[in-house]
């Protein structure tokens, strides 16, 4: 099986859709002739042509405006947003549009599109390059939220979220894209959307995270274990429509629980997740959930980054206060 | 410098295009080169006369207490008739909210403009095989919409179009731009109509951008822009067919500016009073689309006062009908608020739509009154 | 002391540090010669004339915009959105601006912005009439959020967010614009930002909530008051800096919590109250906290709204719930 | 129809300005209008110099990991100090993140600019009495920021201006329209200046609008556009110069199209390799707007090989001290991460800093190495 990191499985995604399926094109800004600032849409260009690999002018809400009249009339647009930051100026298309069509025309029309954009930090990126906007779309109904931790995942996840009839929102934890490879098959396969995956199982404290912090929870589950602590760590791959199950299950094993997100913490998506295991698993807490996560700042650029962003450190703190109530 | 002829002293960048004056005289060379035969004027005339007895009666209702806030198409029946006439059941269709006019003689019935008004989404179910898209009351978005409908109509070698309709505010907004600029760039076929009836609300056109004309923004955008007599239906035919057969043939979008007037409030819940003289809307009333059409025909002897109430009574039971139904429908099930929202209901849509059941349930099958 | 109404107050409010200082502007659609849709701006025009009453053009990213501009620039715009659905156009400036402007220049600039819009359900708007964003504010640091439940509290706490260096994103429950008149003095009071107020107290279960929610909450009280329950209800008023201190101390003396809004459940602002009182008074929880709030949809239009919309009944529903745990 | 003439005919819509031609000839009566004194010729090239040894030092730096990802001027000295040495110190300047030449000549240091490419929030920090606005990191956004300091420089009376920078590729953003739509209505005394450079990273500028020039854009919004060849600094200082006199004496925007080509990387993670031809950058070299000055300083008499070593040996100490500043910083203390949030610290910040303070402290006082 080939080895590839994340952003080659992105690419392998993309190609193998686009070979699968015609009305399948991706769309933004440096995607077709470039590749993507990142090479994400590397060598489409030259498959697929200027039709179905389209460099647009400089305009996020054209972009995701345009996809979605395409996706309407019987295309499936993968639109690119080259920045989390850059998300905002589309986002009137996304939560009022995108997120409602279906609704609106009550079923008549929907849209199948996918709005994929490289998130979180870690990158030494400037200013609105290293945002964590998944709660503002968790936040909006008719919209699903999928962020991928893992080259194998990142494949079936997107092409999962290419064949779904609803707007995915596609969140790509930039800092893992070159992080490191894995087997990744070649052509064919889904991760279904909605299905979170246990990453480690453990049996005294849970750690819930996704993207790019699932590499620091392992790494924090590892580490604890040098200490006979064993950690279950629930990458959740879908945060719309939520694996519930699979949180509760791991949450009433083990009675304690830390959520690990990078984005700041008030409303961030770690209440919700905090909220929901009151809801569902209060009598099995043994000590108050855990949120380790960026602080109510905005995330700093590069020089202070490392101290914004949750690490193995504060995970390993988190855990230790779960453990010590 | 070189700058110094300043835009303002500039000719008009943009023609401006009428054939019917407000006297109901027109060049027949003009008329005949519209290619229209006399059911097509009485076709015309029947949609812009149906559009103003709808008003009429969605407004009593309104105040009545039987429908929710509407907006009325008075003063724009012309730009509205004329430019959807042009259509093909092939192009899309992309309104604001005020298209209700355009909407009916594109297949969605009084009742379901009713139903939309009424407040239920089910007004917005647009019938299979009618390729309308749903009324769009963010402004300006509905523009994207169009240009990416249309964009991928071409990808696809279909010789349809898309048209969208938006105001003079629109044009104010990012999203005009964005749509527009697209447009340009990848020369979709697509049809930008503006109605300009001179407010935005209240804030009056010339407030609403510097630019002379709202036309001449087409500039922008490396395509061509139109004035047009709104109130005149063959001129406002005329410019959205031609612009319609160019984008058929690869030309290209066109920017239409239909200028024309609202002759009452913007809507129900709007007092024009307020912000404008009543000069100005008498003024505008003698450019009354209507009027102008009916002058027409009865010159060319084509219509009389008993085709005339003949057609007044078989619109005002058309629209009495779809009232009588709108009237007797039944409420709309609690499962219409989730079932919408996903290809499939996920858990948590289940569980609250479940929960909300249970509370109608425990309060005899409907919200208790407070 | 006249009594008001809450757009009333919130007029009142304008003008009074309109003739205070005369920094203050209003800038939005329609709030000139109209007045503003609601009359919130009713007669500013004719008193201070069309450089501090201005209509603007149609374009929701050009007032918060400029109005970033004339901020740093030494004037105090108050920037009227004329419905919670078309803040999303101007997001980006909110979000991405307005927010970090103090940040981004080490505190050399900053933002004495007020954007007032009306938002929530229940007077039979058509579509993106209806919304409850707050939970995409409070997720921005830098924003301070702002929401009155009573006339009195509308013009003091608009004062106050016209007299703070920061920006005030300030939500006005359109449904009591004028549901109710209330005593209001004339002339200058803050009611300072940060601080909760207790509507009414009580020993059994505290409900949480903030703008419409607040007398529905006060309806559920007095009905249950019958049943000899005593529910204490805190009207949050400022949700960003939450105070959390009146919250924690409620929750630690009843035990039992209900949290109420309109907004959609999933990641409204409910999760985070839901939270940080597992946060903080874990111990004293003796029920799981449970959220009455909008379902994860769309708002419907006029004919459903009520379905959606958390009443007396659904707050009944939830307080039995927690005490019946 | 009467619009058969379409937009693509017509002769183009705004004046080119050129003065001084890439061989450095320039109409002696063109070059006395500007006013400018031989010590001004010295200043321009001066800081054209400065500009690419800067970008040249920081280019080196960042290939050795000493900078972050940096954005180079080359190519484009002339529109920026051009246009930059027009304004007075009470104008205000909105950048957007390519104008180090301009920010540069307006106060901000060297080591400034250093620290924000460096990865620190400190290079933002405007010095008291500068009139400058921070780097701008998403497109077009502070051309909305820009018009709303102008027009409360307006409303407050006071002469002073905004100017404001963008790319090519901004004007495709809904901010752009918004932005110049606003300034035309209420007459802002603000210049729009747009390097075009051809390119937004990889995208032509042909693919950005089908308009054929961006100045004519100004068209859409009432008011004057101008295109200027952008690497030609006498006639950028000319237009910059006219359009700034014009705002101040309440003749409102104008929007400036500097023609002008990034001739390296659009940043150092680019490669421009991938999309466009070798030919091409050569082309636009026998361009260069600093050997152009050059040879026109010469055959003045104004410049001599011994000034030139003089100046470029002085500028590369003033730039190496920068440097050597800049890499002798301390760090910065965590809580310039939690300080600049609000105009005071609420509960939350407080706690979460010290709860890293914390976190620090066990683990000596700074982030544990992993
Ligand atoms: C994005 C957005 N902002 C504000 C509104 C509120 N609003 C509804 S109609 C209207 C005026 C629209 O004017 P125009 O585009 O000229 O259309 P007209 O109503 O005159 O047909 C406004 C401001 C809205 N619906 N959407
Ligand atoms: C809103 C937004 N979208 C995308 C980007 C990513 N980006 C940075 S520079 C750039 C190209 C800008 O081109 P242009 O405006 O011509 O300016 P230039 O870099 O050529 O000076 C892009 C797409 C961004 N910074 N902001
Ligand atoms: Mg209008
Ligand atoms: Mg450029």
């Amino acid at each position: 099986m080939p080895q590839m990191n994340l952003v080659q499985a992105i690419n392998d995604a993309l190609k193998t859709e686009m070979r699968h399926d015609p009305t399948v094109l991706v769309l933004g800004e440096d995607v077709g002739v470039n590749g993507g600032v990142f090479r994400a849409t590397e060598s489409l260009y030259k498959e697929f042509g200027p039709d179905r690999s389209i460099d647009t002018p400089l305009s996020e809400a054209g972009i995701v405006g345009t996809a979605i009249g395409m996706a309407l009339n019987g295309l499936k647009p993968v639109a690119e947003i080259q920045f989390d930051g850059f998300l905002a100026p589309a986002f009137d298309h996304i939560i009022s549009h995108a997120a409602r069509i279906r609704w609106r025309s009550r079923g008549r029309f929907h849209v199948p599109l996918v709005i994929r954009a490289p998130y979180g930090g870690g990158i030494r990126g400037p200013e609105l390059h290293s945002e964590s906007p998944e709660a503002h779309y968790a936040h909006t109904p008719g919209l699903k939220v999928v962020i991928p931790s893992n080259p194998y995942d990142a494949k079936g996840l997107l092409i999962a979220a290419i064949r779904d009839p609803d707007p995915v929102i596609y969140l790509e934890p930039k800092r893992l894209y070159r992080a490191f490879r894995a087997e990744v098959p070649e052509g064919d396969y889904i991760v279904p959307i909605g299905k979170a995956r246990v990453a480690r199982e453990g049996s005294h404290v849970t750690v819930i995270c996704w993207g790019a912090m699932v590499p620091v929870a392992l790494g924090t589950a590892e580490k604890m274990s040098a200490q006979n602590v064993s950690v279950e760590v629930i990458d959740l791959r879908t945060l719309v429509p939520l694996d519930v199950e699979t949180v509760i299950e791991s949450v009433k094993k083990t009675g304690r629980v830390v959520i690990l997100h990078e984005a700041p913490k008030t409303c961030g998506f770690g209440s919700e997740l905090a909220a929901l295991v009151n809801d569902r698993a209060f009598e099995y807490l043994q000590a108050p959930i855990v949120r380790v996560t960026g602080p109510d700042v905005t995330i700093p650029t590069a020089q202070l980054e490392d101290y914004y962003l949750p690490d193995v450190g504060r995970c390993v703190r988190g855990i230790n206060k779960v453990l010590s109530y | 410098m070189a700058a110094k002829a300043t835009i303002a002293q500039r000719e008009p960048l943009v023609p401006f295009i009428q054939i019917l004056g407000p006297d109901g005289m027109a060049n027949p060379t003009d008329v005949v080169e519209l290619g229209l035969k006399p059911h097509d004027f009485k076709a015309l005339y029947r949609w812009m006369v149906a559009a103003r007895l709808f008003d009429e009666r969605a407004l009593a209702l309104q105040r009545q207490g039987r429908l929710g806030t509407y907006a009325p198409v008075l003063g724009q029946e012309a730009a509205q008739v004329g430019s959807a006439y042009a259509l093909t059941p092939e192009d899309w269709l992309f309104p604001s909210y005020r298209e209700h006019a355009a909407l009916a003689m594109r297949g969605q019935s009084w009742l379901q403009l009713l139903m939309f008004w009424g407040g239920s989404e089910e007004g917005n179910r647009i019938p299979e095989g009618v390729k309308n898209f749903m009324v769009c009351v963010p402004i300006a978005t509905q523009i994207l919409h169009a240009v990416g409908a249309a964009w991928a109509a071409k990808m696809k070698s279909e010789k349809s179009c898309a048209i969208v309709y938006f105001g003079d505010g629109a044009t104010s907004e990012g999203d005009f731009h964005e749509g527009l600029n697209f447009a340009g760039v990848f020369q979709a076929p697509v049809v930008f109509f503006c109605q300009n009836n001179q407010y935005a609300i209240s804030v009056p056109r010339t407030r609403q951008t510097a630019s002379q004309t709202i036309a001449q923004k087409a500039i922008a955008y490396g395509f061509e822009g139109i004035q047009v007599d709104g109130n005149d239906v063959f001129a406002v035919y005329k410019v959205t067919k031609e612009a319609l057969e160019k984008a058929r043939a690869g030309g290209g979008p066109t920017l239409i500016e239909a200028v024309t007037y609202r002759l009452t409030h913007h809507t129900t819940a709007d007092d024009w009073t307020r912000y404008r003289p009543a000069e100005e809307v008498e003024m505008w009333k003698q450019k009354d689309p209507i009027k102008r059409l009916k002058l027409y025909l009865e010159k060319q002897g084509l219509w009389s006062e008993s085709e005339e109430a003949k057609l007044i009574e078989e619109l005002k039971a058309e629209i009495a009908q779809a009232v009588t139904q709108y009237e007797a429908l039944p409420k709309r099930p609690v499962e219409d608020i989730f079932q919408y929202m996903y290809s499939e209901m996920p858990w948590n849509l289940k569980e609250q739509l479940q929960e909300l059941k249970e509370y109608l349930a425990e309060h005899g099958g409907d919200l208790p009154k407070e």
